[in-house]
């Protein structure tokens, strides 16, 4: 039976090899050793039917709890916000799903116009110059920057804040070493960063990159890292939340060099960890050394207004060896999804989204000290929409305990720091309501020390 | 059209938000950090939102629309079904940091993927977390450099042998690794030049990173050899598999003697490409790997059951965050399943679908190898430009007016005026045929009106766009009140660089 | 465009089964019973499937696409959240004969749609299993004959009154339920006229059938003495909830004094058109006419819980199988809940749009009757037919140039060159004005240049398509081998006919 | 704040208001009388947003036993058959989902040629040589043949068979109390219908309506029933199942007039009962009695092919009072999703579905009666998809035991026939396995008396 991939009938087929003058298909392939070839069929399962593939994988997902099954407060660095139906009606579209990169831009002005639009949007709430389509993901977006920051400065250090998603910093180190850059790490004050610290370190340091709010969920003293990196020279390279600039300053407005993180919380599913992008933008300055995709407006032979991709020879497939990456799939359909979301928002629903979100996360700080005696680890911290707190007992017991109940508390800040094994790290998105929060505060009466 | 931006006004939104009146309103924020200025976001109603996006897309052209030749790319069918499996809330809703016994389901499919790659490249080991090719081919040469800092060959071996028929990524992704270039020619029939080979491989040499069949889409008849001088000489070989919709099933890069592979899930395994993106980048290696892949692993239990391993001293790291791109994995692993064993199937029909197309184009364009070719084939528009001016941009732009996305152009580099054309196993004899008809009358056009092609596009939303302008005074963002009005004069766009790749 | 059979080629397929090769073949079927020759279903892989209909949908315009002010349909935005509701698996695949204990979700959805639509409508009882507004009205007048039935008076009341402006399916239904129509006139303020209708109701009248606002978009002013003189005679009033997006939160059909109503849930309560349906047509109905509603009636259970009630020894039956269209109900249901008391707004907006549009639109077309209008409003070509010759059919085909779906027209019947407009509450102010200055321009083409209306549309994918010619010689299915090739001797085609309701 | 489904801003409104010369919103409602304005606000729970709709709906759907929840044998008219992904994808498609009738063929030749398309394959698959747009659902369009054949014959009486869906029953009773025609049932003769008895009954009858397979799930004698109605002059109906005839006989080849049936088993999903559609085909000769939508080729002013409604004289909007139906808003949605996945399933596809339908009927069968002893009530009759067993008591009692066990095991006959208590109506559609119909024996074996 033909495959329901294939439109290859016997017909076609003795057709085509006459045509070809080939009189069988495996003629085609006589470039290939004896010596190489596989010689047996593939030790693959048999082919399923759509009905029995569907049955198989949707059994497969019923083995998760996931967010529709289980109380969800994990945070740390993906999260819970909901994804209004138009970003998959958007991203649904055909002729966008099953576009590749708009090299031939009469062809995909669709997409060129939607990542115009995209660049256009970080931009905005960055208060950057200029955008890229997107990177892979929060943590590769942050090597990008180090390679920027290496070739603008010429210098070979990079330092990154503790406070710091631990995932970036391990990715900007896996880089480094091809890079060929030392990266340092400023330890935490309290839960955030000292200014002078920082300065200290960041003598002659490429970059310094700092997280806001940072992996506690703390607000960092932005402004003032941002001074004492410049003071020292270094680029300052700002981590931040989408979500969380409806209310906290864009970075370009306290002299953030370049601006990054991963867009996921803003119009992507947590989908177990992708895909989804991660977005970077920069100065003016810095727009021939960008990374990645960029996309311009110019005009076509009758004036009128169009895009294309532009600035190409920064690009692996001109610039080849001395490229400013080699990045060529990126993450363009999830930054779309990005951008349908932003849309959708709107400038007064992304202050309503933020305010929600401390609203709700005061909300939890308050009944989990009430309700289950459980402190804020950093209580004279200000806090976006994640907070932690100590629980008394293993964290990681505590989670156990706790998704027993059908509830899960947060994440387990003992995964990556010393000295913080009774520590939860707990996130509170608009999609959770104050019922959900009580539940989770008698949850951890019950389970916590 | 208008951008979103220009039909915003204030006071409209497509959202609507909950509020929760009854909390005690957020500590106030310090005034340092508090937003100064609202983003200029887009204010309109849901169903703008709907409309211009809706618009946007019918001025975009995709597989689903019609036939997609763009070389390298393999721009094949994405099955539906795969969209509704990664959309299941068990997948989409599912957080990446859930305990292990609460992620089973999700653990256990890419336990299984991981297990299918292995036996489909021939190689022992994967780990699924790069998100593309390119970042596959960095993880791939950070591993050798693991490996030899291990062997204590580090400062010795700094070279990384690439041909010139190379994907740009390739040397962009050694100069990523800290490696040195060694670039390697191509000999008359398409295949490495084994000669110049041989002088350029020693004791100094890392590595070689070759794609098998070359993005010529030629098989590498010496491969044999050209593996018996790489591990003679101690170094490894990288395979990129850009191009593994050529051989599956027939060939596999472990027994061609590769060491590391790359997988394009989104090329070989179909995902949709999403105007970009997202992909997926596995790498698979030989067992004297393993110790330096990614952290965590997934793996399967002794006492059952699925787990992450973070347990690999050697490791090189993280390359992304978590396990890699989940979603692309859902597709990709049911793309498998609804194949089986008949994968061979499927490269057996992208080989005969690209031999087709290439017999019939033979006679109207130049072949610089004159082979049979495997799943994609180069030929040039070198005597169009010579005899009528019409140059491969200028076939492409045409190809337009007949309803086809133009293949690949001016790639690989040492073809001058290259098309590169890629039909993918999942296109009709019909389409071809079509196709193939197009490009001749396209042929005869040069000759007849060769401004039909210059001037082409004539039937798109635009007509050609003026890429150089775009880059001498690059407008990347909307400028709102100071945004530029398009002058009315009008200005030739041309270029040469690869498109397509 | 070719039709998907004309792609098809033997041996293709776009679907693979599960097989059970293990079991033995089932029982060799009866010869007589047995398919003798199989069905000529198209033979194609599943990605020409996908372009197909791809391609379909771009030769096709939905509120999606933009501007469709097509009166009396009300084609509002349809919330894609109301989409991703009715697609989940606990209500798609529900099964209809489900137990009540494995169905509460179902049951009480549709019990909450009842109590909120009785409260929208202002009346007492509510089924929701009639599957659009035409067998909505079947139903309405079933129970009329019902209810005299009961009372004895079934012989003696044969006719319902019908004013002229009504919409043709309230004839129709009339007819369908056994009943004698009585026409009633239109007064010259566009209302009924009271003194032709005091002659015409009597102890023989059964119901009036009337939609109000009318289909003139005007809200019957004499409506308290309408009220008057039916029940005064004995008689049951029913309301054509067709246009009832005018009013919802302002007056109810109740407060007016009908008996009877049908809501076309697909209009005021948004549901994607579909091309055509699905709708949703449920009834709501004063107390005395409960016992004779349709079974089963979905109900709250004393105990708790919701059910399935069959107990209702008057009922007129079924009119459709189960409990209606659920899919339906699930998207009103979400649609009311983002509503809430606000629903309000989404009427007043609504009547605010249409009279922008009217008081645009006056200068240039015929206004049959000066006054505001309700959600919708009809003009009249006549002028532009008497001076240049070009007729509403004309204005409809050339609006299509300029980007939107022409309105309803030739309808209502009273008015010569109808153009009826509704252009719904959710419609930008740039969109109303964008559509009238169209509009406008149209007028000044009539005097200008006629045949640019006469030859519309210019920019669709077909041109001007002859209907006299389709039911001269209907061609309903295609003919494979001997299907007739089109004949190219252009046909000018012409209508009349309402077109749009 | 303006909701997201208006685009009304303050300014919006007042020029608005100005242009159309008052005041105020108020003022456009002049014309209706105090007396019967509402004068509150509508007594309606608060508006929610739309994160808030999907928990509180989805919720609700949590609370039903579908299909993925319950291992399903329910038929009885509904069936849990595959759809595939493609009809979704497809119908999705904003262009043809927000679509109306496509009363201006210019604008909705995408739908109009998808119409045109399913006429065609509803034909291929009756044997008929006209079909409309579609009908409500498998019932109303039996009653639309009633009223063809009264108008086809004058005559007024309808036959129809026990055998046949009850509900389908019900609702041409409830219609010909308007049409005025009087509804006579024949028995069914040990699960089939006796043709001698239908011709006696059939006798100056206008239809004679009867279903293939029968509502007990066993092939009727259909070519002799059709014989024996046209024998009496009454139009032959046949109330067909779409996905019976890749191996069934096509009811146009054995003679019968109008062939129609419920459409949902092809292409749609139950969704607790609608929206389906039904679907309506006859001989050529009613081409001008059929109600509802007809689609027609033709051509433009330039000779080229396009689609257009035809025949319209035969509808309301035109005909009025003398219509042949009211109908109006149909189900061509539905339908589409019917074409889609007739064109999934290609001939090849449709009679592979019903051989695995009769083999794993055929295997159910066998199993149900070895395993929990629980036999055909018609053992001698062949079946299709659907078949009767009895279960030794009550078959509700049966249904619910079997359900605390995971298990729907079918539909209880006693519903709907005298001294059929303890049978129960058991469905196996291709989405079942052998596996699972193993399971239904074992619940069965422990719950049937
Ligand atoms: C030959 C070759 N190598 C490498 C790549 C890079 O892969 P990716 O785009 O997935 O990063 C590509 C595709 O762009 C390619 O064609
Ligand atoms: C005034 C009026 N009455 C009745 C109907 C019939 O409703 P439906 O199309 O839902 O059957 C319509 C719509 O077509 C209408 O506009």
């Amino acid at each position: 039976m033909t495959h329901p991939f294939l439109a290859l009938t016997d017909s076609d087929r003795d057709e085509m090899l006459g045509t070809i003058g080939v009189a069988t298909v495996d003629e085609l392939f006589r470039d290939l050793p004896e010596g190489i070839r596989l010689g047996r069929e593939l030790d693959l399962e048999p082919a399923l039917s759509e009905q029995e593939v569907f049955a198989h994988v949707a059994e497969l997902a019923e083995r998760n709890a996931d967010a529709s099954r289980e109380l969800c407060f994990l945070g740390a660095g993906m999260y819970d916000h909901y994804v209004p139906a138009v970003v998959d009606a958007v991203l649904q579209r055909g002729e966008l799903l099953t576009a590749y990169t708009p090299y031939q831009p009469e062809m995909s002005q669709g997409v060129l116009q939607a990542i115009f639009e995209y660049q256009t949007a970080v931009c905005e709430l960055t208060g950057m110059d200029v955008s890229n389509a997107s990177g892979y993901d929060g943590t590769s977006v942050a090597a990008d920057a180090c390679y920027v920051a290496k070739h603008a400065t010429g210098r070979d250090r990079i330092v990154v804040t503790e406070a710091t998603n631990p995932q970036v910093r391990q990715v900007v180190k896996t880089y480094a070493t091809g890079f060929g850059l030392e990266v340092v790490e400023v330890a935490h004050r309290g839960g955030t960063t000292d200014p002078g610290e920082l300065e200290r370190a960041a003598a002659d340091a490429a970059a310094v990159i700092f997280q806001q709010p940072n992996f506690f969920g703390c607000l960092e003293p932005a402004p003032e890292l941002v001074a004492a990196a410049a003071e020292a020279g270094a680029l300052p390279v700002a981590h931040v939340d989408l979500l969380s600039l409806g209310v906290l300053e864009a970075p370009g407005r306290y002299g953030a060099a370049l601006a990054l993180g991963e867009g996921q919380s803003a119009g992507n599913f947590p989908s177990f960890g992708g895909p989804n992008y991660g977005f970077l933008a920069a100065r003016q300055e810095f727009i021939r050394r960008m990374p990645g995709r960029i996309v311009g407006e110019t005009v076509d032979t009758a004036g009128e207004r169009g895009y294309v991709l532009t600035l190409q020879t920064r690009e692996q497939h001109i610039r080849r060896e001395k490229a400013t990456s080699n990045i060529t799939t990126n993450q363009t359909l999830l930054a779309l999804g990005g951008l349908v979301y932003l849309t959708w928002l709107g400038p007064q629903g992304l202050r309503e989204l933020g305010e929600t979100c401390l609203s709700l996360a005061a909300y939890a700080k308050q009944r989990l000290a009430e309700r289950a005696g459980v402190e804020p680890v950093f209580a004279t911290q200000t806090t976006f929409k994640e907070f932690a707190v100590r629980v008394g007992r293993n964290a990681r017991e505590v989670v156990a305990a706790a998704r027993e109940r059908g509830v899960h508390p947060g994440y387990a800040l003992g995964r990556d720091y010393e000295g913080m094994d009774d520590v939860l790290l707990v996130a509170v998105t608009e999609r959770r309501t104050p019922e959900e929060i009580d539940r989770l505060a008698d949850v951890l009466a019950e389970v916590a020390g | 059209m208008k951008l979103i931006y220009e039909k915003s006004q204030s006071g409209r939104r497509a959202s609507a938000l909950p509020r929760h009146e009854s909390l005690t309103p957020p500590p106030e924020l310090p005034e340092e950090l508090r937003r100064s200025e609202p983003p200029r976001l887009p204010e309109v109603p849901e169903f703008e939102l709907v409309r211009h996006f809706t618009e946007l897309s019918t001025r975009n052209f995709g597989v689903d629309t019609g036939f997609y030749p763009l070389g390298s790319c393999t721009m094949k069918y994405n099955p539906r079904i795969n969209e509704r499996l990664a959309a299941l809330p068990g997948f989409a809703r599912l957080h990446p940091l859930q305990e292990e016994e609460g992620a089973q389901g999700a653990l256990e499919l890419m336990w299984r993927l991981q297990e299918i790659l292995a036996e489909v490249t021939g190689l022992h080991a994967v780990s699924l977390q790069p998100a593309a090719g390119s970042q596959g081919e960095l993880t791939g040469l950070l591993l050798v450099r693991a490996y030899f800092a291990a062997r204590g060959e580090a400062e010795q071996r700094r070279k990384v042998v690439i041909p010139d028929t190379a994907h740009g990524t390739n040397p962009a992704s050694v100069t990523m690794a800290g490696y040195e270039l060694t670039p390697v020619r191509t000999d008359a029939r398409g295949n490495i030049d084994v000669d110049d080979l041989r002088g350029k491989v020693d004791e100094h040499t890392a590595a070689l990173m070759l794609t098998n069949p070359s993005t010529l889409g030629l098989f590498d008849e010496n491969i044999e050899e050209i593996e018996r001088i790489f591990h003679g000489a101690g170094a490894l070989m990288y395979y990129d598999g850009a191009n593994l919709n050529a051989v599956c099933g027939i060939s596999r890069p472990g027994d061609m003697g590769f060491d590391i592979v790359h997988i394009n899930l989104h090329k070989t395994f179909s995902q949709p490409h999403g105007g970009g993106g997202p992909g997926g980048g596995p790498v698979a290696v030989r067992d004297i790997l393993e110790p330096f892949l990614p952290v965590p692993a997934v793996v399967r239990r002794e006492e059952g059951g699925f787990g992450l391993d973070y347990g690999r001293p050697q490791t090189i790291g993280k390359v992304r965050g978590f396990t890699g791109p989940f979603g692309v994995f859902v597709r990709s692993y049911a793309f498998f399943r609804m194949w089986g064993p008949r994968l061979r199937e499927m490269s057996e029909a992208a080989v005969l679908n690209a031999n087709y197309v290439l017999a019939r184009l033979k006679e109207a364009y130049d072949l610089p190898f004159d082979r049979l070719c495997m799943h994609e084939f180069v030929v040039s528009a070198r005597s169009l430009k010579k005899q009528h001016g019409c140059t491969a941009l200028d076939v492409a732009k045409r190809l337009m007016d007949y309803g086809f996305h133009p293949p690949t152009i001016y790639f690989p580099l040492i073809v001058p005026e290259a098309l590169m054309i890629e039909p993918t196993e999942t296109e009709a004899k019909e389409t071809l045929d079509a196709f193939c008809d197009a490009m001749l009358a396209i042929a005869r056009e040069a000759a007849d009106e060769p401004e039909l092609l210059q001037e082409a596009p004539h039937r798109r939303p635009v007509k050609r766009l003026d890429e150089v302008r775009a880059a001498k005074h690059p407008v990347v963002t909307y400028g709102f009140g100071e945004h530029p009005q398009p002058d009315v004069e009008p200005a030739p766009a041309s270029t040469q660089a690869p498109t397509g790749v």
